[in-house]
C-alpha cells in the first residue's frame, strides 16, 4: 500500500464516522464539531486527490470561516439540547431509513459500475491541482462564474444583514 | 525498514526537534521577559529570585502549575473543556511547521557531527504555506469558542463571543494585508518570499517587502495585535469587565496551554511578519559557508523576531485599551478597506509594470 | 511570471446580466442615503429594469447562436425568451410592491436591490450553457429569494417561510449539485454542448460503458433537484408554506421567475442535451412527476379557505401541466411549454397582486387572505372583482382567455405523442383534462364569492395605487391579447424550439 | 485509492447527510447535514476531476464552497432573526401554517 492509499483509507473512515456523529449527536455544539472533523478528512482527501489549493481553500474557507461561523451562532442563540434524538416517532424514522437504504442501494447501483476498467485515476503533473493552474483557470476560462460568485457574495450579505440587523426606533 | 528510510525519518526528527525545542523555549523565556520587561518600564524589578536574574523563572512556574489542583467547574461540558485548550494549542504550535528559519539546508557533518543528513530550514515544504498558516490561524478560533461554551459561565461565554467576533473580523484585514506580497512575489510559498527579497538597494537597504509594502506592514501589524488579543486590543481579556475571557475557568496545565497557545501565536505571528515583510532569514550581503551561513541567519532570524516579540510588551504597556465598538469599527470600516483599497493600488502598479 | 490573458468580453452579451447588477448596486448606495425613504429606488429599480429589458431586445436581433465566455452564456432566443418573460415579471412585481411596502416593515430599498439581483440570477440560469453557470445562477436567485421571503422581519409567518424556504432549497441544491457531479463524472466536461458529444458516444456504446449508468444517475438527480425548484409533486411540500408566508408580490415573482428558468434549464437538458439519449427514461420520470403534480395540485387545492394556499397548489397543478409538454419533448411540446409559460405568468402576477391588495396588514403580519374576504368585492371595487375573475377563468382554462389557447397547445402536444402510440401521454391528457375541469370548482368559487356572497359587516373598499392598478391591469389584458391572437406569440415559441434543436444539430455537426 | 473507492465514500456521506435533513428536528443541525451533503458532492467532484485528468472539478468544487459560504450567511441569518421572534430551533415549533 502506498502512502497515498494509507493517508486516504484513514481519511474515508474519519469522514464517515464524524459524519454519522453529525446527525446522530444530540448537541448541536458537538455536531458542529463533528462536522468539522468531517471537513478535515475530507481535505485530506483533497491532498490525496491531487488538490492542494483545495485542500488548503476547505481549511481556511470551510472549517476556518463557515464552520466558525456556525459555531459562533449557536453560541449565540445557545439552543439548549433537544430530548429526543429525532425529529418523529419510530415508525416514521424507521420509514426514512428505509427510504433512505432504498435511495443509497440505487446511487451505489451506479456507482458500482465505475468498479471496472475504466475507474482509473490519470496520471497527472506536478502542477495539476497547484494554486497557480487553478488560478490561471479561474481567471480565463471560468472568469464569468467567477464573477458571478462576486455577485452571489454581494447577495448574501446584503441578505445577512438585511435579515439579521437589530431594528433602530424609527427605521424603515 | 531500509538507511535511506531511517535517514529521511531522522532528517525530519531533527528538523522538528531543532524548530520546537527553540519555540517551546521561547515561549517560555517569553513569560519571562514579559514581566521583567514591563517590571521595568513601570520601574519594578519583576521576578529574579529564581536562578540568576530570574533565568529559571519559567520552569519554576511551569513546575508549578503541574501540581495545581485542575478544577473542572460543575456546569462544564467535560470533553469539549478538556478538548479546547488542546484545540488552541495544537494550531498555534503546528503554523512552525512552514516557516522556513534559513536558507540553505544543512549537513549534520559540517557540524561535526557523524550523521550524514541534510537539514532542510523547515519542517515541511508547502507551496501553499501562507494559505495553511491563515488556515491554521482560523482553526484557532475553535478552541477559543469551545472554551467559552464548555465552561458554562457567562463571563467565558462573553469572552469567547468577543475573541471569536474579533479575530474573525481582523482575519480578513490580515489577510488583505498579505496579499499584495504574493501579488508582487508570486508565490505562496514562505521559502520562494523569503528568498526574493535576498539583496540590496544602492549597496545598503536591504530588498525587503516592507520597504515596497509600508502600508501593507503596518495594516498587518495592526491585526496581528488585535489577532493575538494583546493589548491595546484585549476587549476579549479585559479584566476590569470578564474576568479572565474565554479562559476564566480554567486551571492548572489547561490554563498553562492557553497561556502557552498566546505566546506560540504570538512567536509565529512575529515570525511571519518576519519571513514576509523583512526578509526572514536574510542578512544583506552576507557570504559565509556552511555552517556558519547556516548559523548566523537563524539567529538573523531569531533576533528580528525578538524584535517585534520586544514591540509586542513595549505595546502593551504602554497604550490604553480601546472600546469594544471601537476596535469592531476600525477593523471593518478603516483597516479593511485600507488594505484593500492598498491591494488595488498595488494591482494596478503591478499590472502597469511598475513592480 | 507568465502573464495570464483574460479572455476578451462581448459587453453586448452580458448586457441585460450587467444593467441588472449595475442598477441593483446603485439601490443599494441610494439605501446608504437618506433618499431610501424617497421614490428613488422605485424609480431606479424601474429605469434599470427597463434598460436591461432594451438591451435584452437589443440581442434578439443578432443572429441565433451567440455565445460569449467560452459557450458559458449563449443568449440564444430560448433564453432571450425566458429572460424577457422573468424581466416582464419583475417589472409587473415591482410595480405591485411599491404599494405593498408602504404598509408593511421591510427596508423598501434592499428589497428592490434584492429583487433585481434575483433577476440577474435568472437571466444567467436562463442563458447559461455550462453545469457551473446554471448553478451559480440558481444560487444567487435562490439566496435572493430566501432572503425576500423573510424581508418582513417582524412577522414570524414570514420568517417561517424563508426558513423553510431556505432549507428546503438547500437540500434540493444538495441534489441539483451531486446530479451535476455526476453528469460531470460520465462525461468529463460541464459544458453541456461536450456533454451533449460526450453522452452521444456513451450511449452508443463508445467510451467507457460503465460511465452510462453514472450518467443516468446524474440525470435523475438533477431532474430530482429541479423538480424541487419547479414544485413538481412529490417535491412540492415547501410551496403552500413559502407562498403562503413571503410577501405577496415576492411570492408572485418567486412563483413566475424560478419556474420558469428551472422549466428552461430542464428543457435544455432534456430536449438539447439528452435529447436522444436515455429518451424513455427521462420521459417517463417526467410523465409520472407531471400526473402526480395534476393530481396532488388540484385536488388538495379543491379545500383551500386561504387564497395563497389555493393559488400555491395550483401552481403545483399547473407545474404539472408544464412537465406534460417537456416530458412530450416534441416540438409541439416545447413551444407548448413556453407559450403556457407566458400565460401563466401573466395570471399568476395578477391573481398574487389582487390578493396582496386585499388582504389588509396588522402587527402580526399580513392577514386576510382567507376566502370569506372576497366576499362583496364586486360592489367595492368591480374593476378588481373583474380583473381577478379574468385571472380565474384563464388559470381554469377558459376560452378566449390566454390559459385557455395555452392547455390547448399542451394536450394537442400530449394527444399526438398518445396516438403515436405512447400509451402513458394518452393517460396523461385525458387526466389532465378531467382534472381541468375539476380546478374550475376551486377557481370559480372565487368568483362566486366576490359577486354573490354578502359580506359580514361594511366591506370597505380596498384602495389601488395608480401603478398597482396599471400592473394588474396590463396583466389581464395581457391575457386576452394572448387568448384572442395567439398566433404571434405561439409562432415565435415555435421558432424558439428549431433554435433549440438547432443548437444541438450544430453541436453534433 | 481507485475512482469507486471515492465516489462510493461520496453517496455514503451524502446519503448521510440527506438522512440528517430528514431526522433531525434542530435547523442548525439540519443545515450542517446539508454541508454534509455539499462535502460529499465536493469529494464526489474532486475525484471524477482526478479520473478525467481535468481541473473542471477541482474548479467546481471551489465554487461550491463559495456557495456554502453565501448560504451559511443568509441560512444563518434567517435562524437568528427567528430566534429573536421565538426562542426556538426546533422545526417542529416552527409551525404556524399548517394545510
Amino acid at each position: 500500500m502506498s502512502l497515498d492509499t494509507i493517508l486516504a483509507s484513514g481519511a474515508s473512515i474519519a469522514a464517515i464516522f464524524s459524519a454519522l456523529m453529525v446527525v446522530w449527536q444530540r448537541s448541536a455544539v458537538i455536531s458542529a464539531l463533528f462536522l468539522v472533523l468531517n471537513l478535515g478528512s475530507v481535505a485530506i482527501l483533497f491532498l490525496t486527490l491531487g488538490g492542494e489549493f483545495l485542500a488548503a481553500v476547505q481549511v481556511l474557507v470551510y472549517a476556518g470561516a463557515i464552520m466558525v461561523l456556525f459555531l459562533f451562532v449557536i453560541m449565540l442563540l445557545n439552543p439548549a439540547p433537544l430530548k429526543e434524538r429525532f425529529a418523529s416517532g419510530p415508525v416514521v424514522t424507521g420509514l426514512t431509513f428505509a427510504l433512505g437504504v432504498l435511495f443509497f442501494a440505487s446511487l451505489m447501483r451506479g456507482v458500482m459500475s465505475l468498479a471496472g476498467a475504466g475507474g482509473t485515476m490519470a496520471s497527472v503533473g506536478e502542477s495539476y491541482g497547484s494554486t497557480r493552474s487553478v488560478g490561471e483557470l479561474l481567471f480565463t476560462a471560468y472568469l464569468y462564474p467567477f464573477e458571478l460568485a462576486g455577485v452571489l457574495l454581494l447577495v448574501a450579505m446584503v441578505g445577512a444583514v438585511v435579515l439579521a440587523r437589530r431594528q433602530a426606533p424609527g427605521e424603515d | 525498514m531500509d538507511a535511506a528510510m531511517l535517514k529521511e525519518i531522522g532528517e525530519i526528527v531533527v528538523r522538528m526537534l531543532i524548530i520546537f525545542t527553540a519555540v517551546f523555549t521561547g515561549v517560555g523565556y517569553m513569560t519571562l521577559v514579559e514581566r521583567r520587561v514591563s517590571a521595568w518600564m513601570q520601574d519594578r524589578l519583576g521576578p529574579n529570585r529564581v536562578g540568576p536574574q530570574g533565568l529559571l523563572q519559567p520552569l519554576a512556574d511551569g513546575l508549578k502549575h503541574l501540581m495545581k489542583e485542575d478544577v473542572t467547574p460543575p456546569g462544564a461540558h467535560r470533553m469539549v473543556f478538556i478538548l479546547a485548550p488542546i484545540m488552541v494549542l495544537i494550531p498555534a504550535v503546528l503554523s512552525f511547521a512552514v516557516i522556513p528559519i534559513a536558507g540553505d539546508a544543512i549537513n549534520l557533518q559540517d557540524l561535526g557531527l557523524p550523521w550524514d543528513w541534510q537539514i532542510k530550514p523547515f519542517i515541511a515544504d508547502v507551496s501553499v504555506g501562507l494559505l495553511i498558516l491563515l488556515g491554521l490561524a482560523s482553526l484557532e478560533v475553535y478552541g477559543v469558542v469551545l472554551a467559552g461554551w464548555s465552561s458554562g459561565s457567562k463571563y467565558p461565554a462573553m469572552g469567547a463571543l468577543r475573541s471569536t467576533a474579533q479575530m474573525i473580523s481582523y482575519e480578513l484585514a490580515l489577510g488583505l494585508a498579505i496579499l499584495p506580497v504574493v501579488l508582487t512575489t508570486g508565490s505562496l510559498r514562505l521559502q520562494t518570499i523569503a528568498e526574493a527579497q535576498a539583496g540590496t538597494w544602492f549597496g545598503f537597504v536591504p530588498h525587503w517587502n516592507v520597504f515596497i509594502h509600508p502600508f501593507g506592514f503596518l495594516f498587518l501589524l495592526i491585526s496581528i495585535f488585535a489577532e493575538n488579543k494583546r493589548l491595546p486590543f484585549d476587549l476579549p481579556e479585559a479584566e476590569p469587565e470578564l474576568v479572565a475571557g474565554y479562559h476564566t475557568e480554567y486551571s492548572a496545565m489547561k490554563f498553562v496551554m492557553f497561556y502557552m497557545t498566546e505566546y506560540s501565536a504570538m512567536i509565529a505571528n512575529a515570525a511571519l511578519m518576519v519571513t514576509l515583510f523583512f526578509g526572514g532569514w536574510q542578512v544583506p550581503g552576507l557570504v559565509l559557508p556552511q555552517p556558519w551561513m547556516f548559523l548566523v541567519q537563524a539567529g538573523a532570524f531569531a533576533a528580528k523576531t525578538f524584535f517585534f516579540l520586544f514591540l509586542f510588551v513595549w505595546v502593551r504597556w504602554t497604550l490604553p485599551r480601546f472600546r469594544y465598538d471601537q476596535l469592531m469599527n476600525l477593523g471593518w470600516k478603516v483597516l479593511l478597506e485600507l488594505a484593500f483599497i492598498n491591494l488595488l493600488v498595488v494591482a494596478m502598479l503591478v499590472a502597469a509594470g511598475v513592480m | 511570471m507568465n502573464e495570464i490573458l483574460t479572455p476578451a468580453i462581448d459587453w453586448a452579451m452580458v448586457g441585460p446580466i450587467l444593467t441588472l447588477t449595475v442598477t441593483a448596486c446603485v439601490v443599494l448606495l441610494v439605501a446608504a442615503t437618506p433618499a431610501r425613504r424617497g421614490p428613488l429606488p422605485f424609480i431606479l429599480t424601474l429605469a434599470g429594469l427597463g434598460a436591461a429589458t432594451g438591451s435584452l431586445l437589443a440581442l434578439w436581433e443578432r443572429s441565433v447562436h451567440q455565445s460569449a465566455f467560452g459557450n458559458m452564456l449563449v443568449m440564444d432566443r430560448a433564453a432571450l425568451y425566458m429572460g424577457g418573460i422573468v424581466l416582464f415579471s419583475a417589472l409587473l412585481s415591482v410595480l405591485l410592491s411599491r404599494q405593498y411596502l408602504e404598509r408593511v416593515p421591510a427596508p423598501a430599498a434592499e428589497y428592490y436591490a434584492l429583487l433585481l439581483l434575483a433577476a440577474m440570477g435568472m437571466l444567467v440560469m436562463a442563458s447559461s450553457n455550462n453545469l457551473l453557470v446554471i448553478f451559480m445562477g440558481l444560487e444567487i436567485f435562490s439566496v435572493a429569494l430566501y432572503v425576500l421571503s423573510g424581508i418582513t422581519r417582524d412577522w414570524l409567518r414570514s420568517l417561517e417561510a424563508a426558513l423553510k424556504y431556505f432549507l428546503l432549497g438547500a437540500f434540493s441544491t444538495g441534489f441539483i449539485l451531486y446530479g451535476m457531479a455526476f453528469i460531470y463524472g460520465a462525461t468529463g466536461s460541464l459544458d453541456l454542448l461536450a456533454c451533449c458529444r460526450q453522452a452521444r458516444d456513451l450511449l452508443a456504446g463508445q467510451g467507457d460503458s460503465g460511465m452510462a449508468l453514472v450518467l443516468l444517475l446524474g440525470l435523475a438527480l438533477m431532474i430530482a433537484g429541479l423538480a424541487f425548484k419547479v414544485a413538481a409533486v412529490p417535491f412540492h411540500w415547501w410551496v403552500p408554506d413559502v407562498y403562503e408566508g413571503s410577501p405577496t408580490p415576492v411570492t408572485a415573482f418567486m412563483a413566475v421567475g424560478t419556474k420558469g428558468v428551472a422549466f428552461l434549464v430542464l428543457l435544455r437538458l432534456v430536449t438539447t442535451t439528452f435529447g436522444d439519449v436515455l429518451v424513455a427514461q427521462w420521459t417517463m420520470v417526467l410523465a409520472v412527476l407531471a400526473l402526480l403534480s395534476m393530481f396532488v395540485g388540484n385536488l388538495v387545492a379543491l379545500v383551500q379557505r386561504n387564497i395563497k394556499r389555493m393559488l400555491a397548489f395550483s401552481s403545483v397543478a399547473h407545474a404539472g401541466y408544464l412537465l406534460v409538454a417537456v416530458a412530450a419533448g416534441t416540438d409541439l411540446g416545447t413551444s407548448a411549454m413556453l407559450f403556457y409559460f407566458a400565460a401563466y405568468m401573466l395570471t399568476t402576477l395578477g391573481a398574487f397582486g389582487v390578493a396582496s391588495l386585499v388582504a389588509e396588514t396588522t402587527e402580526k403580519g399580513d392577514q386576510g387572505y382567507g376566502m370569506e374576504r372576497y366576499a362583496g368585492l364586486s360592489r367595492s371595487n368591480p374593476g378588481l372583482a373583474l380583473a381577478m375573475s379574468v385571472f380565474m377563468l384563464s388559470l381554469t382554462g377558459v376560452p378566449p382567455l390566454a390559459g385557455f389557447v395555452g392547455k390547448y397547445f399542451i394536450f394537442q402536444a400530449a394527444l399526438q405523442r398518445g396516438l403515436e402510440g405512447s400509451r402513458i401521454f394518452l393517460v396523461l391528457s385525458v387526466v389532465g383534462i378531467l382534472l381541468s375541469v375539476v380546478s374550475a370548482a376551486y377557481y370559480l368559487r372565487v368568483i362566486v364569492t366576490m359577486y354573490m356572497v354578502n359580506p359580514e359587516g361594511e366591506r370597505p373598499r380596498v384602495v389601488t395605487a395608480p401603478d398597482t392598478g396599471f400592473a394588474i391591469a396590463v396583466a389581464a389584458l395581457g391575457l386576452f391579447y394572448l387568448g384572442l391572437y395567439p398566433t404571434a406569440v405561439y409562432d415565435m415559441t415555435r421558432s424558439l424550439h428549431t433554435t433549440l434543436q438547432a443548437l444541438a444539430a450544430l453541436w453534433l455537426g | 485509492m481507485p475512482l469507486v473507492s471515492y465516489i462510493s465514500l461520496s453517496a455514503v456521506l451524502f446519503v448521510i447527510g440527506v438522512m440528517g435533513v430528514l431526522l433531525k428536528r434542530n435547523v442548525l443541525t439540519i443545515f450542517m447535514s446539508i454541508e454534509l451533503m455539499l462535502n460529499a458532492v465536493n469529494v464526489a467532484l474532486a475525484a471524477f476531476a482526478r479520473h478525467h485528468g481535468g481541473l473542471d472539478g477541482q474548479i467546481f468544487v471551489f465554487f461550491v464552497m463559495a456557495v456554502a459560504a453565501a448560504e451559511a450567511a443568509v441560512g444563518l441569518a434567517i435562524f437568528i432573526a427567528i430566534f429573536r421572534l421565538k426562542q426556538t430551533t426546533d422545526v417542529t415549533e416552527i409551525n404556524l401554517m399548517r394545510w
